[in-house]
């Protein structure tokens, strides 16, 4: 070992850094099975600051769906590159930048987008992606000041008792609607569900409606403090949504390996103990 | 160094028949019962060496082969392939691959019939870095490399206990010179072939070093009962005193290097301290040691400057 | 290509070579991004003040590393820079006499130190970092010159990698307690990421702190302090 | 040097010895354009200080050279490329200055160019963040110039003050926090001293906001936020509430209201009132929110001393179609029965074109531009207030109707959410005393439903698709008379019209296809009398100035924005276009 050596490090470093700039210089760098494998590498889109999924700790990208990549990537004895993803305007903005265009603002595209909605309609829109490989059954859940609002009370509490909610989500929506109205004084809307966590833990509110593993995330080891726990809620739509990953639609054996990958990952109980290592409840997606 | 690599370079694109290729002349030489090595030059990467400075080997078991380390070119391992041929006649059965340095893995090609296993951690390494390395060894020494490609080794390594034909191999996994260093310990014969963390009369190199852990790993490897050593550069010996003498030096280039940041000391200040008598038989210590504040003064000098905004 | 650079670089002005102008830098640049060099120039004071020092490498694409004017400090400065390619690297002295005083070192490299993006490309975190400055001041030595080291986060990209422009500290400035200029460092592209300095500064008796102020060329400012713990722990 | 004079001539003759009173007298002692040279630019063709070719924001010239008998010979004399890999929509009005031209490009950058040879002086390229998010393409609409200073604003919100004969960086300020989803794309005004901007942001959880800042040091005077319950500052303090809380808005959607004020705005010194208009509300469900949401989808006047709101009016109350009000609202003198009323015209996103009285913001009349304006009838004179086609708001989801369950009945609306105008600014000419709109002809079928997804959890949203109302053009330049709103001429496009319009006192009107032509129009009959294709689409604002006894055009030419990246049907239409980033500049040749 000797001059090479150092070498070998700085050429790595350049060679990272100018693959980049590549990359981004051609928009259509999807990538077949066959390519992924030859490269070594998959490469994966994650959200940018989204805890509890894909967020960076200390400078270090951490999260249930950086772990359960990284378990992805291993079983298929791959190495794992991030490629973080600043959220659009909705979910066909976020596939176009991940995996079939890239964003206007160059980076290039990812193998892999992860926390993908698995949905018919969704997928039918969205014809220049494969979406597959669902691994988490989202539902809603209340977070709860157990001093103001009861283990059995309804939303019907919201009438005298403030809830937070995240800014034009689905429990915004419902609980806007719901009771002709009734509840709309009482919703205090934030920007996000970990805003919506910290007023809760500020008594801002005495609870908060929103994604269950986002309310778990948000709350960490708080939980014990504002347990979390379901209400009724007829016409809640949709009251449950499977996630999974997208890749170009180009990619069908990638999506299919990806696919068999996960499926043995839920199968064996890695996805369940990722999430249980992040303080999270795994619902495996019903077929 | 590198000033003198140009030069050797430009010569040797001049001289005519330069392109028939050299040849190692390895020469494979018995250090215990049914194990042989063919020891490298305690020297850098040079056009003239074709980069062999490592101690590869093998073992000759009732099963067959186990090959150690497939050094730094296509050439070398085909040459090591037939040198070992001349030994016995006995299939290869496995190789195995230390860490992701370029002279351990090089050689795979020549063995791409057999299984070649090495740490997940070299497995990572190779599989991301493994082209840029054997791009940069084909600046380095040139036509040795010739149809030379990185090869990913196949198998896993989990560190155990595995016998062939006889011969009980301690596979252990360690770190700290490169972020994965298998060693493997004979206990039939007690021979240690000590992968990349041991060196012997040969100055330590520190690209890709975890000093710490890299001493935690020495610890492992002080604790075995050796008969005889194998380092990965320089002389192989019948007893541990290269591990001490590996430990001495880092111990003392992390002590000074951390006195130095301390002291305040610029970059280019320690490169110039003076390196203790004691070292001055390593091999390169000079060059190696300012390479070395190359690598580890940047973070040790943060850990002692303070954050003030 | 010496007359060129004398020309570019230092303008009009006599020009001597001159061995108490001591460059000091590896003879091979192990990492090219991150070459360690230091000038010192303080032979030179027993005859004439040093106004002004300037560092430039010849084959650099950006010829020009950094330009220091030690009104307050000794003529020594310690960083690292990125090189391209081998290349002598030259400090000019020019003393009160107006006269540049002009020593150097050859420094071989593998190349692509320059024209690579700056690490920081690939670090999505950046922006968030910075300006931040960690730095120490050592109590002063027999000579009196108290020794500061400081590190100072900016990815310095140099404009030459595609897609990315330019992006680098362009001043440095290290006062004392009263405000007075000790040293100021003109900083251009070559200098390393995340740079590192080392002056020997003379501040007033009195300084407990100095003040690091600077800016880079999209107007970031950096601002702080680096307090001198052995004056601020005498003082009640 | 002979504009220089001229110059001081003008300010000697008209404004007294005003200029040296005014703040600002460093900047004067550094030569370059004061307070008073800003106020008077629509009347100094030797320069081009402002976005809008004057505070007023009128983009007319008194330059007569070129007309229409000489315009025919009107040629390229240098073309000057943005380089790099850079080239998306290029949205930019150049500002011209003392033999220079400042012009911003894609990504934010700044470049200034010699106007008589084209070469490069210096350039300026932000060094921008990973992360952004800039809704609509990397664009900049322009720069400002004061004193020494030129200034700008960038795709991760700051606003940037170079010394505009080096480029170098004099101050550089965080305005908003691009992490959450802000940016700044809009050309800054600057009135006595103050630079003025509005804000751009994501969709989510934004309060649109009028900001003044000190031009020399940038430090902050006052802000205003557009929606009603959020509270102004003034020299650091608080100064009033916005509107009154609740008023207008149920519970605590005033404190995420919407309202960007993401395309700056004007000012006119005659009644010392700056407007700027105002984005839509959020969120999209307008069922979420009953009442006006003020001050969203409207013209607010505003004074710029202390930020106070003078007075405002609501294009769009209550808009449930993303008609986002920011259009410009161009002040003139509306000669009407033998008087003059100070009033002043927006051509809405929602297809109404406005005339209001400016002074207190009455509305005069409201008129469409567009052949199908459905959410409304038309707008009731005494009350101001728009007629509405309830049928024609996009429904509740919770009533279903849609094609899967928790999404709303889709509807079919025109103008579509890119509106009968979208950014690009329309000019007056007071030759002709008509205004020219580039106008697009589009519709779009819009629901409201709950299963969009962001970040992949269940968002409330609404789905569009855009489609062209006509099979053989989008885009329509219009002239409107704005004494009846009756439209004069128009010019038809097969593509839609998204870059600037200039009128010139020499009777003609220049505007920019996205099939890449510079076109000139007889101002009064619309004919067309002269084009040039400058290799990608023109999405730019034209300028004319006077140079060396010589009339001058530039436009900047690059195909993007909006709509290549919104379209549907529409982006079919011009996907083919190349991109680009050129400035280039015309004139006739000598005889």
């Amino acid at each position: 070992m000797s001059a090479q050596a150092i070498n070998g490090g700085m050429l790595k470093r350049l060679f990272l850094a100018v693959g980049l700039t590549v990359t981004s210089a051609l928009p259509g760098f999807a990538a077949s099975l066959d390519t992924v494998t030859e490269r070594g590498v998959l490469r994966f889109a994650v959200y940018r600051d989204f805890p509890p999924f894909s967020h960076r700790v200390g400078g270090s990208l951490e999260g249930a769906d950086v772990d359960l990549a990284k378990a992805i990537a291993g079983k298929m004895g791959l190495g794992v590159e991030f490629m973080e993803l600043t959220a659009d305007e909705n979910m066909d903005d976020d596939l176009r930048n991940a995996v079939w265009k890239g964003s206007i603002l160059g980076g290039g595209v990812a193998d892999v987008m992860m926390h993908v909605p698995v949905n018919r309609d969704f997928a039918q829109r969205n014809d220049l992606v494969v979406i597959f490989g669902a691994y988490q059954r989202e539902t809603f859940a209340v977070a709860r000041d157990p001093s103001r609002i009861s283990e059995t009370a309804g939303f019907p509490v919201f009438q005298t008792e403030k809830v937070g909610v995240e800014l034009d989500t689905v429990p915004d929506f419902f609980l806007s609607g719901a009771f002709g109205g009734r509840l709309r004084e009482n919703i205090v809307h934030y920007g996000t569900v970990d805003q919506a966590a910290d007023g809760l833990r500020a008594g801002e509110v005495a609870a908060v409606f929103a994604p269950l593993s986002q309310l778990e995330g948000a709350l960490g080891p708080d939980k014990a403090k504002f347990p979390i726990g379901r209400m009724a809620a007829p016409n809640l739509n949709p009251s449950e949504w499977k996630i999974g990953m997208a890749v170009k639609q180009d990619g069908h054996d990638l999506a299919y390996r990806v696919g068999a990958v996960v499926t043995e990952l839920l199968d064996g109980g890695t996805v369940k103990a990722i999430y249980d290592r992040h303080g999270l409840t795994h619902s495996a997606p019903a077929e | 160094m590198r000033l003198i690599l140009t030069i050797v370079l430009c010569v040797a694109w001049t001289l005519p028949g330069w392109a028939a290729g050299p040849t190692y002349r390895l020469e494979p030489r018995r250090i215990a019962l049914d194990t042989y090595v063919f020891e490298g030059a305690v020297e850098h990467f040079t056009q003239e060496n074709g980069g062999n400075i490592l101690n590869s080997g093998f073992i000759v078991t009732d099963e067959g082969v186990i090959v150690i380390q497939t050094g730094p070119s296509l050439r070398y391992g085909e040459e090591m392939r037939a040198a070992i041929a001349k030994v016995t006649g006995k299939p290869i059965l496995k190789v195995f691959v230390s860490n992701q340095h370029p002279d351990y893995f090089l050689g795979s090609q020549a063995f791409a019939d057999v299984p070649i296993a090495a740490l997940p951690g070299t497995i990572d390494g190779i599989r991301v870095e493994g082209r840029a390395v054997t791009e940069n060894m084909y600046r380095l020494v040139g036509d040795w490399m010739r149809g030379t490609d990185a090869v990913v080794p196949t198998e896993a390594v989990l560190p155990a206990t595995q016998v062939y034909g006889g011969h009980r191999l301690r596979l252990i996994s360690l770190s700290g010179h490169t972020p994965a260093d298998l060693a493997i310990y004979d206990e039939t014969t007690r021979v240690l072939f000590a992968g990349g963390l041991v060196f012997s009369d040969r100055a330590p190199t520190t690209p890709h070093a975890d000093i710490p852990r890299w001493l935690e790993s020495l610890d492992v490897l002080a604790a075995l009962d050796v008969a005889v050593l194998v380092p990965n550069h320089g002389t192989v010996r019948s007893d541990g005193s290269a591990i001490s003498q590996t430990r001495d030096y880092l111990d003392w280039l992390t002590a000074a290097l951390s006195r130095a940041a301390e002291g305040g000391l610029d970059m280019t200040e320690a490169m110039a301290l003076g390196i203790p008598p004691r070292f001055s038989s390593l091999a390169v210590v000079q060059e190696e040691f300012i390479r070395s504040v190359a690598h580890l003064y940047p973070k040790i000098e943060q850990s002692v400057l303070i954050k003030i905004n | 290509m010496w007359d060129d650079m004398r020309a570019v670089i230092l303008g009009g002005g006599d020009v001597v070579f001159d061995q108490r102008v001591r460059v000091t830098a590896p003879a091979n640049a192990e990492d090219a991004l991150n070459v360690p060099v230091m000038v010192d120039a303080s032979g030179l004071d027993a005859e004439d003040e040093v106004e002004e020092i300037v560092v430039f490498a010849d084959m650099n694409p950006i010829p020009r590393i950094l330009n220091y004017r030690p009104a307050g400090a000794k003529p020594l400065i310690g960083f690292r820079l990125k090189l391209q390619q081998a290349t002598p690297i030259r400090a000019a002295a020019r003393t009160r006499d107006g006269v540049w005083h002009v020593g150097g070192v050859f420094v071989d490299a593998a190349g692509g130190g320059c024209t690579s993006p700056a690490l920081a490309h690939s670090d999505p975190q950046w922006e968030r970092h910075l300006g931040e400055v960690q730095a120490r001041a050592w109590a002063p030595a027999a000579d009196g010159g108290v020794r500061v080291r400081f590190r100072v986060r900016h990815p310095m990209d140099t404009g030459l990698a595609p897609g990315i422009p330019a992006f680098y500290l362009e001043s440095l400035a290290v006062r004392d307690g009263d405000a007075r200029d000790l040293g100021q460092i003109d900083l251009f592209e070559p200098v390393s990421e995340n740079p590192v300095f080392t002056l020997e500064v003379s501040p007033s008796a009195g300084s407990r702190s100095l003040c690091l102020t600077g800016r880079d060329n999209n107007g970031t400012p950096v601002l702080a302090d680096i307090p001198l713990s052995w004056r601020q722990s005498a003082l009640p | 040097m002979k504009r220089t004079f001229a110059k001081i001539a003008v300010v000697g003759a008209v404004a007294g010895g005003l200029a040296v009173a005014a703040p600002g007298g460093a900047a004067q002692a550094a030569g370059g354009p004061t307070d008073q040279d800003i106020l008077k630019d629509a009347e100094t063709p030797g320069d081009i200080l402002t976005y809008g070719m004057g505070t007023q924001g009128q983009r007319h010239s008194t330059l007569k050279a070129v007309n229409p008998d000489t315009v025919k010979k009107l040629a390229p004399v240098w073309a000057f490329s943005f380089g790099g890999e850079k080239q998306r929509g290029q949205e930019s009005q150049p500002i011209v200055h003392d033999g220079t031209i400042y012009v911003t490009g894609s990504y934010s950058r700044l470049f200034a160019i010699d106007a008589r040879t084209g070469d490069k002086k210096w350039q300026y390229d932000a060094r921008l963040p990973e992360g952004i998010m800039p809704c609509c393409d990397v664009v900049n609409r322009g720069a400002a110039i004061r004193g020494d200073k030129i200034y700008f604003g960038t795709l991760d919100a700051r606003l940037v003050a170079l010394n505009k004969d080096t480029g170098k960086v004099v101050w550089n300020k965080k305005v908003a926090d691009y992490q959450a989803g802000y940016s700044m794309t809009a050309a800054p005004l600057i009135v006595d001293g103050k630079i003025i901007t509005g804000n751009s942001g994501g969709e989510f959880g934004v309060v649109g906001a009028v900001e003044a800042r000190d031009a020399e040091s940038g430090e902050l005077i006052w802000s205003r936020p557009t929606v009603e319950g959020n509270m102004g500052t003034l020299n650091g303090k608080e100064s009033t509430m916005t509107g009154v809380k609740n008023a207008t808005w149920t519970g605590d959607l005033w404190q995420t209201g919407g309202g960007a004020t993401w395309l700056g705005g004007t000012y006119d010194p005659e009644t010392k009132s700056l407007f700027f208009g105002t984005g839509n509300p959020a969120p999209w469900n307008s069922h979420l929110r009953p009442g006006d949401n003020l001050y969203t989808s409207s013209t607010l006047a505003i004074n710029p001393d202390n930020g106070e709101i003078k007075w405002h009016f609501q294009t769009t109350p209550h808009d449930g179609w993303d008609f986002d009000g920011v259009n410009e609202f161009i002040s003139f003198d509306l000669k009407k029965e033998g008087k003059v009323i100070k009033a002043g015209a927006k051509a809405d996103r929602n297809g109404f074109f406005f005339v209001i009285d400016r002074t207190n913001g009455k509305l005069l009349n409201a008129t469409p531009f567009v052949t199908e304006t459905s959410w409304a009838k038309g707008f009731d004179l005494n009350t101001g207030k728009p007629i509405y086609n309830e049928d024609k708001r996009p429904p509740n989801p919770v009533d279903g109707g849609g094609a899967s369950a928790g999404q709303g009945k889709p509807i079919f609306a025109a103008p579509s959410f890119l509106g009968g105008k979208n950014w690009m600014p329309m000019a007056y000419s007071p030759d002709t005393e008509l205004f020219y709109v580039p106008a697009n002809e589009w519709g779009m079928d819009i629901w409201n439903e709950a299963i969009t997804y962001k970040k992949g959890a269940a968002y409330l949203g609404a789905g569009f698709t855009i489609k062209p109302l006509f099979e053989d053009y989008i885009g329509a330049l219009r002239a409107i008379d704005p004494k009846t709103g009756k439209i004069v001429w128009e010019y038809k496009n097969p593509a839609p019209l998204w870059g600037g319009v200039l009128t010139t006192a020499g009777n003609l009107v220049f505007t920019g296809t996205p099939e890449g032509y510079l076109k000139a129009f007889d101002a009064k009959t619309g004919a067309e009398l002269w084009k040039f294709n400058t290799g990608s689409g023109i999405v730019g604002c034209p300028v004319t100035w006077e140079m060396d006894g010589e009339q001058y055009v530039s436009v900047v030419s690059g195909w993007g924005g909006a709509v290549p990246l919104w379209g549907g049907e529409v982006a079919k239409k011009v996907k083919d276009i190349n991109q680009g980033g050129m400035l280039w500049t015309f004139k006739l040749p000598k005889t």
